[in-house]
């Protein structure tokens, strides 16, 4: 005998709650049935493509300076007539740099936004996730910032224009070999692209008899005077930052100078390519090894991205040197794709794989039939605050 | 169509979350902040069996639910020697201490990388073998599994155990010396609290092909602290109500036009003033009874 | 004295420095109200916590039944001797309603056993005639919280009533402990208590008050405790004890 | 070994921003007796306003600084205005104002990443040289120096706050028992108010010079609050004084912990060492 405790206000709260969910799912619907039936007018309709970005939580940093220059490359496309004739549009949804809001978002964007094509999985978490239901849609997805190996051909429908971590780490554990370094101290932070590079880092390095003293970092460190101090002990020939980052490589870098510890130094794309930092520190960084895979400085469309983007945003352009370069040349490759074969998901998933020697901001793109991007990383060595390619 | 399946079944998942969550604070008045190291355990074991040693996801949801029930006991132990606020603050400690070892721990849990590809769940009778490999498919299941949780704690909620836990929500000093081992009760609804919890994180993982330590963090365990709060403390209805309000929020506020790059900050905005306008003017959450 | 149910041997405890009970031996006898009076302070209400283990003892024993002897008591195990008690200042499970209150101290104690129980004909019979004894049967759906301060009183005795059919502990209550119950309650009220006290006196349950209105200590009480500073000042027939000089004293003394 | 006077140094930093952290949290535990999670958004609060005001804006330092104080103070004092008092007034449960509380700090934690985005700063580039210093091997530069000598000063203060002046002694008669205050004639509500304004200038404080020495986001207030709450525990919460010896116990044993295990188990060594002090000692080393 359940007792019904409260008298008439639970019956009140009942109904009007009930009627919020009918809403919810009645709007829902509603939404629904209007977006599906714009298809139909006439071709100066624009072309929808879907993104996915982390725009909160821990992804945030990056997905807001991806979303800019999107708007930007869009921006510039529909001044210049569009995709043959018709207006690009980007729908942007917010993937939260995790596995359910990604699939959440993808499954939006697919099923009510009717997209051919998604622009995203901006962390490779997203990417991962989002996959098997933009295969099972034969929508293509296209990321121009994930990185970690798990997504080496992992489907037809998914490339990328951002290389695997795999290749830069050979590339610099080559280097350090070659250097005739035995013993390499190794900071990582706990991200999936960090990851990436140390395990083809490690791998090479250890099979070519070096040795490895490793130490991991949750992403949200503030303090790494302790982790640093404990690497300098370790007396190591050299000293591999590895940061997904560039504030964390910055924090790194100011806590070395306090600590007053001046190590042969190694580090990732990610700090390879930012030369506002590498002028900072520049005497901590000569004679730097790193390995780069994008912007040449003289690459004109990269001057012309750099230069747009303080204009149209007042700032500079955040992570220039790693993701920046990839996200324009992304939205470009896709008018370029679609002039090709058509806003299909499926055609253009095909053709991804035939793109050879595309000239963008991020330098050559190449897609393998494994949807990564060709290319290795070019060795690259510090001088006075400016990586130069290593001869 | 298929976004709705999709929905459905996110509100599905979170369903049986809430409904277990409620057990635990609604009903005995255990505030735990580490739900999500429970749904994550469950997540995880039924990962990492149905991918390195290709077990069949229903034996590898029991598996994750037995890891989870072992470890339950003893945080249930640790945290019922605390008092008042402690205890909320010893189960952020849990989940923080469980959040490392995912991502720590890289030789099961794969750290950051997560584990990708995890199959979706299939029946085998003799011959037949069906899989559920499409969202209505999955929908269906996972309705089962809420209609199963949701008997469950409405069974519990009958039971004159249900009505012994919210003694010991009221007063438990009381209740101890009318004859109750009150300590065995909030283990007991803490376990299976803690079980129902991964029973979600193993439909979780199979559902979305991958799982990280990113979504098994303090920052879940709030969100279904708030989503406890918001349906209603005490009452299971509340729980189902609160799981569909939350999941669909954010979903819907995608189709208000917010200017795309405040729009995710908003939605924030909204949950924090939300948790503030509750706890002011209706602690018992929309249809709950108990009053925090 | 072979009558004695409950004893105590040199029960001693302190709060910080201050004597709460000092090295108090006392004898509770079987089926008999005993009333403990003493000025505010003396100790009155600690003995009962001691007694159900609330609080926990610094020293000395309580003995049970002449056999089963405790330098610890835990508050759970209380029921399982037949020993229960009010509270001074009302204890009830507040968003409850009046018949949970009830109820829950009548069915199973067990985990597995009350998960599988959903409370049955016989416990609601119970429940109705205990709280129709104490007028509370048409106010049964309603929370305790919602109850005014008489009426959450008698749900408190109720409650020690239902402890008292309840076999579910194991052992039906006997040994009652009455914290001030009749403190702010009206008249008709009292008559309700004073009724109920005398028929548990009459089934052969031993009852102990805690209370300061005399003329009801006159009227109840086979036998008196005074109590003064944690100490016995003196033990016996009601109106041979509240004769003697320094009982007077140590309450018109303060 | 000279890694121990590095440790040491790094530890005596690290525990130096627990510290402060430590007694504002403390200040309002000790009066309002609930865990107000709130306090954490403070330090972003007083970050972002120093680094709106003289980055932005280009105001002088110090006059940036004490604004952006008062900022910090006052979101205090509103929230504790508007939101904690009701609250109390109504007698709800410590958890009920846990939570509120909690709401408070995701909402203005989304409002400050709205405003500034969610992009990393440093106030570091407002001071000129960051000299370097050397003690027995262990290295620490100027503004590190800075914030230990905050904390000597701010306990100095709050002593002489606490001990000295009527309204310390009130804050005093509340913490020990709020009713009694109430009927000794202590206008209560106002004085909490006071108090809550003073713990939001602290945590405020706390934010400019985490800003200063590495950066602020808009997220940090989580992860320092958790910080604070572990310190004030392991010292006896409620107690300001057991609060300092706390902070510093837990920056040692974070440190030392980098040290011999590995800078991956932080967090856990963190909250490991919360939990065995709530089961083995809930009151902490010096209980109030």
């Amino acid at each position: 005998m359940e007792p019904e405790a409260q008298g008439s206000g639970t019956s009140l709260i009942k109904t009007v709650l009930w009627l919020v969910v009918l809403i919810l799912i009645v709007g829902g619907l509603i939404i629904y049935g209007k977006k599906g039936g714009e298809e139909k007018e006439a071709s100066k309709e624009p072309i929808k493509v879907g993104v996915m970005l982390p725009l909160t939580g821990d992804g945030a940093p990056y997905g807001e300076p991806a979303r800019n220059v999107y708007l930007l490359a869009t921006e510039e496309i529909n001044t210049a007539g569009g995709v043959s004739g018709q207006p690009l549009e980007l729908i942007i949804e917010d993937s939260k740099c995790n596995g359910k809001d990604a699939t959440s978002a993808a499954q939006k964007l697919i099923n009510i936004d009717k997209v051919q094509i998604i622009l995203g999985g901006f962390c490779s978490s997203e990417s991962i996730a989002a996959t098997p239901v933009a295969a099972a849609a034969k929508v293509a997805l296209f990321s121009p910032g994930s990185s970690s190996p798990d997504l080496t051909g992992i489907s037809p429908y998914f490339f990328r224009n951002y290389p695997s971590d795999a290749s830069q780490g050979k590339v610099l554990a080559e280097a350090a070999v070659a250097k005739g370094w035995k013993k390499v101290a190794f900071l990582q932070e706990q991200t999936d692209y960090a990851l990436g590079v140390f395990k083809a880092f490690s791998a090479r390095f250890t099979e070519l008899g070096g040795t490895i003293i490793k130490e991991e970092v949750p992403s949200n460190t503030i303090d790494f005077r302790s982790v640093l101090s404990k690497l300098k002990t370790a007396n190591a020939d050299a000293f591999f930052l590895d940061p997904q980052t560039l504030p964390v490589a910055e924090r790194v870098f100011k806590q070395m100078q306090d600590l007053k510890w001046k190590p042969v130094l190694m580090f990732n794309d990610v700090v390879g390519g930012a030369p506002e930092t590498l002028a900072t520190y520049k005497d901590l960084m000569e004679g730097a090894l790193t390995a780069e895979f994008t912007a040449d400085p003289n690459n004109p469309k990269f001057t012309k991205l750099l230069a747009e983007y303080k204009t149209k945003y007042g700032v500079d352009l955040l992570y220039a040197s790693s993701y920046g370069p990839t996200e324009y040349d992304a939205v470009y490759l896709i008018k370029t794709g679609i002039e090709a074969v058509g806003n299909n998901g499926e055609k253009f998933a095909v053709w991804s794989r035939t793109v050879k020697d595309w000239e963008g901001a991020s330098g050559k793109t190449t897609i393998g039939a494994d949807g990564d991007r060709i290319g290795g990383h070019t060795l690259k060595i510090v001088k006075d605050g400016k990586a130069e390619v290593m001869k | 169509m298929e976004y709705l399946t999709h929905l459905a079944v996110l509100v599905g998942i979170y369903s049986i979350l809430a409904l277990s969550l409620n057990l635990v604070l609604g009903y005995a008045g255990i505030i735990s902040v580490t739900h999500a190291a429970f749904f994550g355990l469950g997540a995880y074991t039924s990962a990492i069996l149905t991918t390195v040693y290709d077990l069949n996801f229903f034996l590898a949801a029991l598996c994750g639910v037995l890891v989870a029930a072992i470890i339950s006991l003893f945080v249930g132990t640790v945290l019922s020697k605390f008092r008042g606020d402690f205890v909320a603050l010893g189960s952020v400690g849990f989940n923080v201490i469980v959040w490392s070892v995912f991502l720590n721990v890289q030789e099961l849990t794969r750290g950051p990388l997560g584990i990708p590809g995890i199959g979706r769940p299939n029946l085998e009778f003799g011959i037949w073998n069906y899989e559920f490999s499409s969202n209505v498919s999955f929908l269906v299941l996972s309705v089962i599994f809420v209609a199963l949780v949701y008997f469950l704690c409405q069974f519990i909620e009958k039971s004159s155990f249900g009505r012994a836990l919210k003694a010991i929500r009221e007063d438990e000093e009381a209740l101890q010396v009318f004859g109750y081992r009150t300590l065995h009760y909030k283990l007991a609804v803490f376990v299976i609290g803690a079980g129902l919890a991964s029973i979600a994180g193993a439909l979780f993982a199979s559902y979305i092909t991958f799982i990280d330590p990113s979504t098994f963090t303090i920052n879940e365990s709030i969100f279904l602290l708030s989503v406890v709060i918001l349906g209603g403390l005490a009452s299971n209805r509340g729980a189902l109500i609160g799981a569909l309000a939350l999941v669909l929020l954010p979903e819907f506020l995608r189709f208000v036009g917010f200017p795309s790059d405040i729009a995710a900050q908003m939605r924030q905005v909204v949950y924090g003033v939300m948790l503030i306008v509750l706890m002011l003017y209706r602690p018992q959450g929309l249809v709950g009874e108990y009053k925090l | 004295m072979t009558s004695t149910i409950l004893q105590t041997k040199h029960l001693f405890k302190h709060f910080d420095g201050v004597k709460a009970v000092d090295h108090l031996s006392v004898s509770f006898e079987k089926g008999k109200i005993t009333s403990i009076i003493g000025p505010n302070g003396s100790g009155k209400s600690t003995l009962i916590n001691l007694l159900t283990g609330l609080v926990p003892l610094d020293a000395g024993e309580v003995i049970i039944a002449h056999s089963l002897h405790f330098t610890r008591v835990k508050s759970h195990e209380v029921a399982g001797f037949g020993l229960t008690r009010t509270f001074q200042d009302v204890r009830l499970f507040e968003q409850l309603s009046v018949l949970d209150n009830i109820l829950v101290v009548l069915t199973e104690r067990g985990v597995f056993a009350s998960l599988f129980e959903t409370h049955g004909t016989l416990h609601l019979a119970q429940a109705e005639e205990v709280l129709k004894k104490m007028g509370l049967w048409e106010k049964r759906h309603s929370l305790a919280i919602n109850l005014s301060y008489g009426q959450r009183k008698l749900l408190e005795i109720a409650r020690v009533l239902a402890m008292t059919r309840s076999a579910r502990t194991g052992r039906a209550a006997d040994i009652i402990f009455f914290d001030e119950p009749f403190a702010g309650l009206f008249p008709e009220m009292r008559k309700v208590v004073v009724s109920v006290m005398k028929e548990l006196r009459a089934e052969g349950r031993t009852q102990i008050l805690v209370e300061h209105n005399m003329e009801l200590i006159r009227e109840l009480s086979d036998e008196v405790v005074v109590l003064d500073a944690g100490e016995l000042l003196a033990q016996g027939v009601p109106n041979e004890v509240l004769a003697k000089r320094e009982v007077i004293e140590a309450y018109l003394g303060e | 070994m000279d890694i121990v006077p590095q440790l040491i140094a790094n530890s005596l930093i690290a525990g130096s921003i627990y510290a402060i952290l430590t007694l504002g949290f403390n200040l309002t535990y000790s009066t309002a007796k609930f865990i107000d999670i709130g306090f954490g958004v403070e330090t972003a609060i007083g970050g972002y306003s120093v680094f709106y005001l003289c980055k932005t804006l280009g105001l002088p330092l110090y006059f940036g600084i004490f604004l952006g104080l008062f900022c910090s103070g006052l979101v205090s004092f509103l929230a504790y205005r508007f939101i904690y008092k009701p609250l109390r007034a109504r007698k709800a449960s410590g958890t009920v104002l846990l939570i509120a509380s909690l709401g408070v700090l995701t909402a203005l934690q989304a409002l400050v990443a709205i405003l500034f985005t969610s992009q990393f700063q440093t106030l570091s580039g407002l001071i000129q040289a960051n000299r370097v210093f050397e003690l027995l091997g262990g290295t620490f530069t100027a503004v590190q120096l800075s914030i230990f000598c905050t904390v000597l000063i701010l306990s100095v203060l709050l002593a002489f706050l606490l001990k000295g002046t009527l309204f310390g002694k009130a804050i005093t008669a509340i913490s020990d028992d709020e009713e009694v205050a109430k009927i000794v004639g202590i206008n209560t509500e106002r004085v909490m108010g006071e108090v809550f304004f003073i713990s939001g200038m602290i945590g405020g404080l706390a934010g400019i010079l985490i800003g200063f020495d590495t950066g602020i986001e808009p997220i940090m207030g989580l992860s320092w609050l958790l910080a604070a709450v572990v310190a004030a525990i392991v010292g006896g919460i409620g107690n300001l004084y057991g609060g300092l010896v706390g902070a510093y116990l837990l920056a040692f044993a974070e440190n030392f912990g980098i040290w011999k295990i590995s800078g991956e188990w932080k967090m856990a060594i963190a909250f490991g060492l919360l939990i065995i002090f709530l089961v083995w000692r809930p009151r902490g080393l010096f209980p109030r």
